[in-house]
C-alpha cells in the first residue's frame, strides 16, 4: 500500500512538473475554459439573470470540455517519445500509474474550476452561496471525472484515433455525473432550490467507483 | 563461444533467453515466424539481417513487451505467455524511440525512471550524476529541458536512463544509430561494461565491423527466424 | 480457397432456418393480432365523459416494449460476456458480447425511434426530457455506440477485444447510476403513470403483448446467432490468414540465401 | 384507424432497419465463409455452438 502511493505520487508529481513547465494548462486549456463561457454567453443571447440560471450548468459542461484535453494531454506526454513503453518497463504497479496520472488530472481540474467559478462571478453575475458545498461538489466531481477520464483515456490510447473516440466514449458516462454536479451547484449557487448534498452524495460514489474500478481495470488496459 | 561473466544469477547452464519455435504476431503480420535462440548468462550476441527480419520484434519479445503468440518463451526464468511482467522490470530494452519526456531536464529525466524501477530518491540522484557521466553528457546539458538536445545526446541520455537500474539484461535496437564517433565508443563501453558485470547483451545493429570488435556470437535473422548462428552455448 | 461442398456457403445451419422459418411466421401473426384482432385504446374519463386513451397509437407498444425489454436482454448478455472473456480469455466469449452488442444496439436505436414516434400522438411531444426510461435508455444507446466505435478500430484484435469489455462493463455498471440521477433530476416522469400502468390490459391485450415478446425474442435469438457466426468466421479468417502468412514468411526465409543452420541449440 | 401515419412509421421503420441489417448480416456471413475451410463452421457439425 505504501510503495502504491508512493509511486502514485512519483508519476504524479512527474506529470504535474511536465504541465507547470510547458504551460498548457495556463496558455491554452484556461483561456479555453472562459472562451467557452463566454461562448455560451453569446449563444444564449441572454440576460445575467438567465445565465445566472443556466450557471451551474455551463460551469459543469465547461468542465467536461476541459477535462477531454486534459486527459488528451496526460495520454499524448506518454506517446509523445513512447514513455509509455518506458512506464510498462519499469515494472511501476499499473494502479499506482492510473492513481498517479488521475491526481495529476484532479489537481488541474480543481484550478480550472477556481478559474471558472470566477468566470461564472464576473460575466453571469453567480454569486456562492453555500461555500462548504461548492469546495466538496468541487472536489468529489474532480475526482470522478479525473478517474474516469483517465481510464477512458487508456481505453482510447493507441488506437490513432484517440481525439476522436475519447469524447464519444467518455461523456455518456459521464452523464450521471453531470446532472449531478449541475444540481449541487444549483444549490451552492443558490440557482435553483434543490438539495445539493444529496447529489454530493451520489457523485462520491460515483467517485469511489470509478477510482476503484479504474484502478483495477487500467493493468489490463496498458498490458501487451 | 561462452564467456563466463563474473557476477551470476543463474545456475550454470541454465539459459538467459530461451526461444523454441515461437511465432509473434503485429497485428496479423507473423514478425517472428518460429524462431529457435538460446542464450547464456554473459553472452554478448549480435542480431543482424536484413529490414523487416524481426529483429526488433525478437528484441520486443524477449523484453516482455509482445507476447509469443505460439511455442515457447523463457526470458529470466519466466514465461513470456504467462507474463511479460516480472521480465520487463529486469531488463533494460532500448527501442527507437527514446522514451524522455521533453519539458524536463536530462538529470530529471533519468532520476525519474531511476525512482520509477524502485530505487530512492538519494541513490537514483546519485546513480544518475554517475551514469550521465559514463554517457558523455557535459555537466551543462543536464540541467536542460530534452527539447533543447540534439537526436544524439537524447540517445545518451536515454541509455543513462537504463544503465541507473543496472539491468541483468540488455536489448539495444541499433544502439549506434545517430551517434557520432565519441557516441558510438560511449555505447561500445557500455556493453562492454556491462557484460563485465555479468550482464547479458543482445545488439542489433547494422554496424557490424563496430560490433565484431567486441567480439560478439553473432545471430542472423530472416523472415521471422534464426536462420544462422555462430554458435551458441555447448 | 473455395468450399468443398456444393451448398452455397452460409451461416445458416438446419436449426437456424427452423428458427428464421418460426420467426416469420411469427411475424406474421403478431402483425394480426396486432392490427386486426386487439381494440384500440378507448376508455371514458370518468368525471368528463370524454373519450380518452391512446387509440390506435397503442398498436405501436406491442413492438415498442417487447423490443425495449429485449434491448436490456442484450446489453446485459453483452455485459455478462464481456466479464467472461475478461476471466476466461477464450473468444468465445468475445464473439458473443460483441455480437450481442451490435443486435442490442440496432434494437435500442429501433426502440427509441419507436417510442419517439408512439410519443407525439400520445403524450403529445417527440421527446420528453426529465422521463426516466427514456433518458436511460438514450444514455445506454450513446455508450454502445461508443462501443462499436472502438470496436470498428484498427487495433490488434486483443487488445480490442480487452477494451471492448471494460467499455461494456462500465456502461452496465453505470446505468443504475444514470437511472438515479435522471430520476432524481426531475420528479416527473411520464412512462409510469401513461403506460402499461394505465392502460387497460384486456385479456387480448396481454396476449399480443406476450407474443410480441416471444416474436421478438426469436428476432433477436436469429440475428444474434447469424452474427455471432460472422465474429467467429471473421475470427478463423484470421488464423487462416496469419497461417498463410507464417508459410509466407518461413520461405522467405529459406529464400533468403542463408543456410538454414539452427537447430536445438540447448 | 387513428393514428395511422405515426403506425406506418413506427412499424416501417422497424421493418426496414431489421431487415437491412439480417441482409447484411447473412451476406457478411457468406463473403467470409468462402474463405474459410468446412471444419471452422462448426454450425455445421453442432448446432449449439459452445465454449472452447
Amino acid at each position: 500500500m505504501k510503495s502504491l502511493l508512493s509511486e502514485a505520487w512519483l508519476v504524479a508529481s512527474k506529470d504535474l512538473r511536465i504541465e507547470a513547465r510547458s504551460r498548457v494548462l495556463t496558455n491554452q486549456v484556461a483561456p479555453f475554459a472562459v472562451l467557452v463561457l463566454v461562448l455560451f454567453g453569446f449563444a444564449l443571447d441572454a440576460d445575467q439573470r438567465t445565465l445566472r440560471m443556466f450557471a451551474p450548468g455551463l460551469f459543469w459542461v465547461a468542465v467536461l470540455l476541459c477535462l477531454l484535453l486534459a486527459v488528451q494531454r496526460s495520454s499524448a506526454v506518454e506517446s509523445a517519445d513512447d514513455a509509455a513503453t518506458g512506464l510498462r518497463m519499469a515494472g511501476l504497479a499499473p494502479a499506482a500509474v492510473f492513481l498517479g496520472k488521475s491526481a495529476a488530472i484532479f489537481v488541474q481540474l480543481l484550478v480550472l474550476e477556481l478559474l471558472l467559478t470566477a468566470g461564472i462571478i464576473v460575466f453571469y453575475g453567480s454569486s456562492v452561496k453555500n461555500l462548504f458545498l461548492w469546495l466538496i461538489a468541487g472536489l468529489v466531481t474532480a475526482l470522478a471525472v479525473a478517474t474516469t477520464g483517465m481510464l477512458y483515456g487508456a481505453l482510447a490510447s493507441g488506437l490513432g484515433v484517440r481525439e476522436t473516440l475519447l469524447p464519444i466514449l467518455l461523456l455518456p458516462v459521464l452523464a450521471p455525473v453531470l446532472i449531478g454536479a449541475t444540481r449541487a451547484y444549483d444549490d451552492a449557487l443558490g440557482a435553483a432550490a434543490v438539495d445539493g448534498w444529496a447529489w454530493t452524495g451520489l457523485l462520491a460514489m460515483f467517485a469511489v467507483v470509478a477510482s476503484t474500478l479504474g484502478a483495477l481495470a487500467y493493468g489490463a488496459l496498458v498490458e501487451d | 563461444m561462452v564467456r563466463v561473466g563474473g557476477r551470476r544469477r543463474y545456475r550454470y547452464g541454465v539459459p538467459v533467453i530461451q526461444l523454441c519455435d515461437v511465432v509473434a504476431l503485429l497485428g496479423r503480420f507473423p514478425a517472428l515466424a518460429g524462431a529457435s535462440l538460446s542464450v547464456e548468462a554473459g553472452e554478448t550476441v549480435l542480431l543482424q539481417g536484413p529490414n523487416g527480419a524481426g529483429k526488433t520484434t525478437l528484441l520486443r519479445l524477449c523484453a516482455g513487451l509482445v507476447r509469443p503468440e505460439s511455442g515457447q518463451a523463457q526470458v529470466l526464468g519466466h514465461d513470456l505467455s504467462v507474463d511479460g511482467r516480472p521480465v520487463r522490470r529486469q531488463v533494460a530494452m532500448l527501442g527507437h524511440a527514446t522514451g524522455l519526456y521533453e519539458d524536463l531536464s536530462v538529470a530529471e529525466n533519468v532520476s525519474f525512471w531511476a525512482q520509477a524501477a524502485g530505487l530512492d530518491k538519494s541513490l537514483a540522484a546519485q546513480r544518475a550524476t554517475g551514469a550521465l557521466g559514463r554517457m558523455g553528457l557535459d555537466e551543462r546539458l543536464l540541467s536542460l529541458p530534452v527539447s533543447r538536445l540534439s537526436a544524439g545526446q537524447r540517445r545518451r541520455a536515454s541509455l543513462a536512463a537504463l544503465a541507473v537500474r543496472r539491468p541483468q539484461l540488455w536489448l539495444l535496437d541499433e544502439p549506434h544509430a545517430g551517434l557520432d564517433q565519441t557516441g558510438r565508443n560511449v555505447v561500445d563501453e557500455l556493453i562492454s561494461d556491462a557484460v563485465a558485470a555479468g550482464a547479458t547483451v543482445l545488439v542489433a545493429s547494422h554496424e557490424l565491423e563496430r560490433v565484431r570488435s567486441l567480439n560478439p556470437r553473432v545471430v542472423t535473422v530472416a523472415g521471422g527466424l534464426i536462420v544462422k548462428d555462430t554458435g551458441g552455448p555447448k | 480457397m473455395t468450399n468443398p461442398t456444393s451448398s452455397v456457403a452460409t451461416t445458416g445451419s438446419p436449426g437456424s432456418r427452423a428458427l428464421g422459418l418460426a420467426t416469420l411466421a411469427g411475424l406474421v401473426g403478431l402483425l394480426v393480432l396486432a392490427f386486426v384482432l386487439t381494440e384500440p385504446d378507448v376508455r371514458i374519463h370518468p368525471s368528463t365523459g370524454q373519450e380518452i386513451g391512446q387509440f390506435d397509437a397503442v398498436r405501436l407498444l406491442y413492438l415498442h416494449v417487447p423490443m425495449a425489454v429485449i434491448t436490456y436482454v442484450a446489453y446485459s448478455l453483452a455485459a455478462f460476456a464481456s466479464a467472461g472473456y475478461l476471466i476466461k480469455r477464450t473468444p468465445w466469449w468475445d464473439v458473443t458480447a460483441h455480437a450481442a452488442a451490435e443486435v442490442g444496439t440496432v434494437f435500442c436505436f429501433l426502440v427509441l425511434v419507436t417510442g419517439s414516434i408512439w410519443g407525439r400522438p400520445v403524450w403529445n411531444t417527440w421527446w420528453e426530457w426529465g422521463d426516466v426510461r427514456l433518458m436511460t435508455t438514450l444514455i445506454l444507446f450513446l455508450m454502445f455506440v461508443g462501443y462499436l466505435a472502438l470496436r470498428r478500430t484498427a487495433a490488434d484484435p486483443r487488445v480490442q477485444a480487452r477494451r471492448a469489455a471494460v467499455v461494456a462493463l462500465v456502461a452496465i455498471v453505470d446505468l443504475p447510476l444514470v437511472n438515479r440521477s435522471v430520476e432524481w433530476w426531475e420528479n416527473r416522469t411520464l412512462h409510469q403513470k401513461s403506460t402499461l400502468g394505465e392502460l387497460k390490459i384486456e385479456d387480448l391485450t396481454l396476449f399480443t403483448l406476450m407474443v410480441g415478446f416471444l416474436v421478438f425474442l426469436m428476432v433477436f435469438s436469429w440475428l444474434l446467432l447469424h452474427r455471432f457466426r460472422v465474429g467467429w468466421l471473421t475470427l478463423a479468417a484470421g488464423e487462416h490468414q496469419v497461417a498463410a502468412a507464417i508459410k509466407e514468411r518461413r520461405a522467405e526465409a529459406d529464400g533468403s540465401g542463408v543456410a538454414s543452420a539452427v537447430g536445438e541449440t540447448s | 384507424m387513428t393514428h395511422l401515419g405515426y403506425l406506418l412509421g413506427g412499424w416501417g421503420v422497424a421493418a426496414v432497419l431489421l431487415t437491412v441489417y439480417a441482409v447484411s448480416v447473412v451476406r457478411r456471413g457468406r463473403a467470409l465463409s468462402v474463405s474459410v475451410p468446412e471444419d471452422k463452421r462448426r454450425w455445421l457439425t453442432s448446432q449449439n455452438p459452445t465454449d472452447d
